[in-house]
């Protein structure tokens, strides 16, 4: 296969000190919340189906803190994370996972459909690899709109042996169209093993026909992503893509919530604290003199009241009127 | 009055979409080109290739592109070449664009219109022929038209352009190159009214798409036997106009549904299970479903034919609710 | 008699063809659904390793490869995941599995086994919780199997099996811990064949999988109301059994079809009009639909219970039909 | 290679071309003269390919070919007669009338289902290939389609799968994209795929691929033997990328005969060659650059290649009677077939 692409250069990421603590402040929320989220599936106070990116924190915080609020931004099942890092108030999220009125989607979407338009994510989906195609949609608009909004989509690495992930390819490179696909590659498509679904190693290596601007880093290093991530986005706002981004990372809990995760091993609990993305920035921050561990701690305390605030309104909204559903499968309000 | 075709007024439609409204964009395989019959010649000369665009053959990722872009201040309006190619957009389709509005809780809106043909007749077998508005009647936020006649398929075009939500536009092979006279100011038609084609007391046909001329000659036909038939053509099936069907057959106690789709689980069983419920004190006979049997369409022109519905079977069916069934059947 | 989960009655099912047929092959993820029933998988999946495949997610693909290999005159299990997650697959299963005999004029038969789950997940949202049935039954050429319990998942699988036509196995999500008394010996029971789960005099309740438990709770409630109703579980929806439906209305002349799939273009929408076409003069009243509403399924709960069939339902319109007052037929 | 064939085989090989030809001439001339009515797609100027494909293939081999199948049927060694009665839709045909053009398949010869949804073949045969693994014995399996099936998501699915799994596949992929209306405005390989090079797209899942140049019957052959045996040694699937110059005639949506019928002289008489389409007669068509070898190589006198030709033609004259005099299926039929 042709060697890969050079990321095209673009300005260098300036990381300041307050830009390292709002990173980790993003990645304790993200883990706090998931935490939470994990104890009240158990107590059966959120619903559905729950997957969860604890260990993947980095990919979220790492390119959403680059992006705009207008860029949209595309998810799918395991959306908790984005949704938080682009901008979703924790409590709505909170409360569309208890199927609350005061939800993001008013308790219709569930964790596997959270949107926040205002924070523009623009939909996260259930199918695998379901909005990679409607990510390109949005793209399109900003190309046609003459916006240089950039839109990106998160999927897993199990969605590029979907069909629909190889034709989105093929069109987001025929049009040359402002879109990022960040991909999370955390070795796992759903319950299997990468190695089971594909003799390609590196999802990069997938889209080398289409000669994709690409570039595969350590998805548990929140710096490295967002370096990456900034380079490609600048190309991209410059109207140069589309672009992949794929992260290797790891994900720590089962396939769901419930899911008893028999088909792998657990990675030691020592290994872990070494690839751990929230301790690994905290390390590296406190021996840069980014932060002390006094901001360390504040940030878990801030993070850990911001989580305990969000039950709490969660669980005073109320659940959403029956007729509420008719009332939204049409736009203009009309029933079928 | 002036002559057109309905296939004339699609792409009419769309040349005065496209100049009313910098949103609207046409996305589909070949339409850059006017595609196989023509829908969209013209377009990319006036419009340029930036909004008529040409895609891969990629049935998946068009319509998630459309979804896309409809949910971002478009309004695309797709071409699917035959509705026998939405099996591979199904999901898009079924699982983000008719879901999109109700699972974001209102936020997202996905005003797009998915063009598409269907129905048999040109020898096209079993995967160029098919009638499928069945399936995505059962998808609750897609609106679905099938227009039977050109004055039908722009006005419900240009409605489903307008619209906020996901239509469907399918539109008859068969019947995009007959002439047809049109009014010169033809009146908008809006989505979710059906139009009485024939007034008539003695029984209600309600006819769908390319059944509904069908109908009009089994009616001629009964005419000259002393029977008059009412021809209902619902133009929409979601949302269905079912008043329109009930008031008729509160009149004449009898009804028939035709459509050229396979009758088990078609949509003239949603018409009958409704009808039966909502007036079935004033049925005086069976409702007689018309439609195609329970197989795959076949290649072979006698096969076909014999296959498919037409206004012999739609005659038959009149006579048998009737009670005095036709020499013979 | 032994007490078996769907999970058991599958893994019988499965574990006798592997024996029977050196080329049987299993493929598919989460066999026996996403929930701990799946652990059953694991002392067959070792035993027959060799012979079971966990494809990629690439339901279009997996599909059309077990109907090409079917072709070939391999069986194929293929197991594709949640029924909504059949939507990319809809093109081989309508366009190549459904008309390839036809298309061949006869001259191929596509003895393909595709299985899936249905069904409201309580709280699968808007992407996890379809029963498109009604789409299924509209596209001639595949035969539809809805079993209602354990032991008619290992009769009907056991008929598919042997089909020399692609079946669509279709079991409720949340049946596999299901349990009832099944055999341990091999059995079929087959296709076509209703099967009368109750007799009464008044009102005939037709339903299929989950939904005949939930007709039979129904009609525990109608009794105590002095309200006999008869309960029809279909087991297969392609081929139908159109007599056993007509034969019980024209002892009833009421009719309740109950359907977990939406209500309109559904299940229930063909079978009341096949009854109101062909039972015509034995109905004293409007037959009544129980349906899932149609809307898109939300998260919430209370909208989940709100669209969904249930007993309570089922009473208020065998009711309505049984009074002949109001006619009940909407769903919901 | 080439050496391996004798003169018999050799004039076996072009009467084979030449019957493809001539029946797909037959087709475009029926459909003119109304004895059919469908939508088609002729192979001409594909013969060499198809043929060099099918020499190469055993009797157990399963096929699966798509909506450009006339010529493979044909080269598999269908009859022809029964091949035009199916795209005449006679109860007499392939498929007594109910596959017609698009869905025609002899599963006598190993085809399975003929899809006429792009990429549908691929997928099949992929699945046959599934199979003919589990299987013992080396059969393989063969997919038959154009370069626009790889713009399809299916065709990536199956591609990945036949890879993992190691399935005994030869993929075979007819680019006649060149010189088509699309690629006018200098796309390559078409106007709507952005991978410069096709091949690239099975090469990334490890699958051997080469291209060869589909007019070529002895190129195409050593390929087409090559890519077999790396399947019945069970080496995993092999994808041949044969490109051929679009038949002149050929319009992507609806076949025009522009060309006229193929005057066989023109193999060895330059002044019968001329009018619009004579590059392409003296280039491109791979039947008479075969027929010109032969003549060259000394297998056949011009004689002997007009007697060819008249035995041709006066074959598909036979299925072209054969086809009309068959009758139509009963309408009954229709119920026939749907269910085993």
């Amino acid at each position: 296969m042709s060697g890969r692409r050079q990321p095209p250069a673009g300005p260098a990421a300036e990381l300041d000190d307050g830009q390292a603590l709002a990173l980790l402040a993003t990645m304790r929320r993200i883990r706090l919340f998931e935490e939470r989220v994990a104890q009240l599936k158990r107590a059966d106070e959120v619903h559905g189906l729950i997957h969860l990116s604890i260990g993947q924190e980095a990919v979220a915080a790492g390119v959403c803190a680059q992006l705009r609020g207008d860029d949209p931004v595309y998810s799918g099942h395991r959306a908790h994370g984005h949704a938080i890092a682009k901008g979703a108030p924790l409590e709505r999220v909170m409360a569309e996972l208890m199927g609350r009125v005061d939800g993001l989607c008013s308790g219709l979407g569930g964790s596997m459909h959270l949107v926040d338009t205002e924070h523009g994510l623009l939909g996260a989906t259930g199918v695998v690899g379901g909005n990679v195609p409607i990510a390109l949609g949005s793209a399109l608009a900003a190309r046609l709109g003459d916006s240089d909004r950039v839109a990106v989509v998160f999927f897993g690495d199990g969605a590029v042996q979907a069909g629909h992930f190889n034709e989105s390819v093929n069109l987001a490179t025929l049009w040359g169209l402002s879109l990022i696909l960040v991909c999370e590659n955390n070795g796992f498509a759903e319950f299997t093993p990468r190695s089971a679904h594909t003799n390609i190693e590196r999802v990069s290596d997938v889209v080398a026909p289409y000669d994709l601007t690409r570039e595969t880093v350590d998805g548990n290093d929140v710096l490295a992503v967002r370096e990456a991530f900034g380079h490609l986005l600048a190309a991209a706002r410059a109207g140069r893509g589309p672009m992949l981004l794929e992260c290797l990372t790891h994900r720590v809990r089962g396939h769901y919530e419930g899911d008893p995760a028999r088909y792998r091993e657990a990675l030691a609990e020592e290994d872990w604290r070494e690839r751990d993305p929230i301790l690994r920035l905290e390390r590296h921050g406190v021996a840069a003199g980014w932060f002390d561990g006094d901001a360390v701690a504040a940030v878990e305390r801030d993070a850990g009241e911001a989580v305990s605030e969000a039950v709490r309104f969660a669980r005073q909204s109320p659940f959403p009127p029956a007729e509420l559903i008719a009332e939204l499968v049409y736009a203009d309000r009309g029933r079928g | 009055m002036r002559e057109t075709t309905y296939l004339k007024e699609i792409n009419a439609t769309l040349f005065e979409a496209m100049r009313g409204d910098p949103r609207v964009l046409v996305i589909g395989e070949d339409v850059a080109e006017g595609g196989p019959y023509t829908a969209t010649a013209g377009l990319a000369e006036e419009f340029g290739t930036d909004r008529i665009r040409n895609t891969p053959i990629s049935e998946a990722a068009i319509c998630g592109v459309a979804i896309g872009a409809a949910q971002s201040g478009l309004r695309p309006v797709l071409e699917i070449m035959f509705i026998d190619f939405i099996t591979l957009a199904l999901d898009q389709l079924v699982n983000a664009a008719a879901k999109a509005h109700s699972m974001s809780g209102g936020q997202l809106r996905v005003p797009m219109v998915l063009r598409t043909q269907g129905g048999a007749g040109q020898r096209g077998a079993a995967q160029h022929s098919q009638s499928l508005e069945s399936w995505l009647a059962h998808v609750p936020g897609l609106k679905v038209v099938m227009p039977s006649r050109a004055v039908d398929v722009a006005g419900l075009l240009s409605s489903a352009i307008a619209d906020p939500n996901p239509v469907v536009v399918i539109e008859s092979k068969t019947l995009y190159f007959r002439r047809e006279r049109v009014p010169d100011e033809p009146e908008p038609v809006p989505i979710g009214r059906a139009r009485t084609v024939r007034e008539g007391g003695d029984v209600t046909i309600v006819a769908l798409s390319r059944l509904v001329g069908e109908a009009l000659a089994a009616a001629d036909r009964l005419a000259a036997e002393g029977i008059e038939a009412e021809v209902i053509d619902p133009r929409t099936l979601v949302p269905l106009d079912l008043e329109a069907v009930v008031e008729s057959v509160r009149r004449t106690n009898r009804l028939v549904v035709a459509h050229e789709a396979v009758a088990h689980g078609g949509f003239g069983a949603e018409i009958a299970a409704r009808v039966q419920a909502a007036a079935f004190d004033h049925l005086d006979a069976p409702i007689e479903r018309v439609g195609a049997p329970f197989a795959p369409v076949p290649f072979s022109p006698p096969l076909e034919d014999a296959y498919l519905p037409g206004s012999e079977d739609v005659y038959v069916a009149a006579r048998t609710t009737l009670g005095r069934p036709a020499a013979g059947s | 008699m032994p007490t078996k989960n769907y999970a058991d009655a599958m893994l019988d099912v499965l574990r006798t063809a592997m024996e029977e047929d050196p080329s049987f092959v299993v493929m598919g993820n989460e066999v026996l659904g996403i929930g701990p029933e799946g652990a059953q998988f694991e002392p067959f999946q070792r035993e027959y390793s060799e012979r079971i495949y966990f494809p990629p997610c690439s339901e279009a693909s997996f599909a059309a490869l077990a109907a090409g290999a079917a072709m070939c005159g391999q069986r194929v299990f293929a197991h594709l995941g949640l029924a909504p997650f059949t939507y990319p697959a809809f093109s081989s299963i309508a366009n190549e599995i459904a008309s390839a005999r036809t298309s061949s004029g006869g001259r191929l038969d596509v003895p393909v086994i595709m299985h899936m789950s249905h069904g409201l997940l309580h709280g699968g949202g808007g992407q996890h919780s379809e029963t498109p049935m009604g789409m299924y039954w509209n596209l001639p050429g595949i035969e539809i199997v809805m079993p209602s319990g354990a032991r008619e998942v290992k009769g009907l699988l056991r008929t598919a099996i042997r089909s020399d036509n692609p079946t669509l196995v279709v079991t409720h999500a949340f049946g596999y811990g299901a349990t009832d008394d099944v055999p341990d010996e091999d059995y079929e029971i087959p296709f076509g064949v209703a099967d009368l789960r109750r007799e009464g005099n008044d009102v005939t309740l037709v339903a299929c999988s989950a939904m005949v438990g939930v007709a039979l709770e129904a009609a525990e409630q109608l009794a105590a109301d002095g309200v006999g109703a008869e309960v029809i579980d279909l087991r297969t929806l392609v081929p139908l059994d159109e007599a056993a439906i007509l034969a019980s209305v024209a002892k009833t002349g009421h009719l309740v079809v109950v359907d977990e799939g939406r209500l309109r273009c559904g299940v229930a929408s063909e079978i009341a009009a096949t009854v109101s076409e062909r039972g015509f003069d034995s109905l004293r009243a409007p037959i009544a639909r129980v349906a899932r509403l149609d809307v898109p399924v939300s998260a919430s709960a209370i909208h989940e219970a709100h669209i969904s069939p249930s007993a309570e339902k089922i009473v208020a319109a065998a009711k309505g039909a049984v009074g002949a007052g109001a006619p009940a037929a909407s769903g919901g | 290679m080439a050496e391996r064939w004798d003169k018999a085989d050799r004039t076996r090989l072009l009467e084979r071309m030449l019957t493809i030809r001539r029946f797909e001439e037959a087709v475009d001339r029926l459909f003119h003269e109304q004895a059919f009515f469908a939508h088609y797609h002729l192979y001409i100027g594909q013969e060499a390919t198809g043929v060099a494909v099918m020499e190469a293939l055993g009797p157990d081999d399963r096929l699966a070919t798509h909506h450009r199948n006339h010529g493979h049927v044909i080269a598999r060694g269908s009859d022809p007669s029964l091949a035009l009665a199916e795209i005449l839709g006679r109860d007499t045909g392939l498929n007594h009338g109910c596959a017609g053009t698009l869905h025609m398949s002899d599963p006598d010869l190993g085809f399975i289902s003929t899809s006429a949804i792009v990429g549908g073949s691929i997928s099949l045969a992929t699945g046959a290939g599934f199979a003919l693994k589990q299987a013992d014995g080396d059969a393989v399996a063969v997919g038959l389609f154009g370069d626009g099936a790889l713009e399809e998501g299916v065709s990536f699915e199956s591609l990945n799968m036949a890879a993992l799994y190691s399935l005994p596949v030869v993929y075979v992929c007819e680019n006649n994209s060149p010189g088509a209306l699309g690629s006018a405005g200098g796309g390559f390989p078409t106007s709507v795929s952005a991978v410069k090079d096709l091949t690239d797209i099975p090469r990334t899942f490890g699958i051997p691929v080469e291209t060869v140049d589909g007019r070529r019957f002895d190129e195409v052959h050593e390929l087409a033997a090559r890519a077999v045996d790396h399947c019945r040694r069970r080496e995993g699937p092999y994808f041949i990328h044969a490109v051929t110059d679009r038949w002149a005639g050929s319009q992507p949506l609806w076949p025009e005969m522009t060309t006229g019928e193929t005057e066989i002289a023109r193999a060895y008489d330059e002044a019968a060659i001329e009018g619009e389409h004579a590059d392409w007669f003296r280039d491109h068509d791979p039947v008479l650059i075969y027929a010109r070898e032969l003549l060259a190589s000394g297998d056949l006198s011009r004689d002997e290649l007009a007697e060819l030709d008249a035995r041709v033609t006066a074959r598909i004259a036979e299925a072209s009677e054969f086809a009309l005099a068959g009758s139509p299926p009963a309408p009954e039929s229709v119920n026939d077939y749907v269910f085993a």
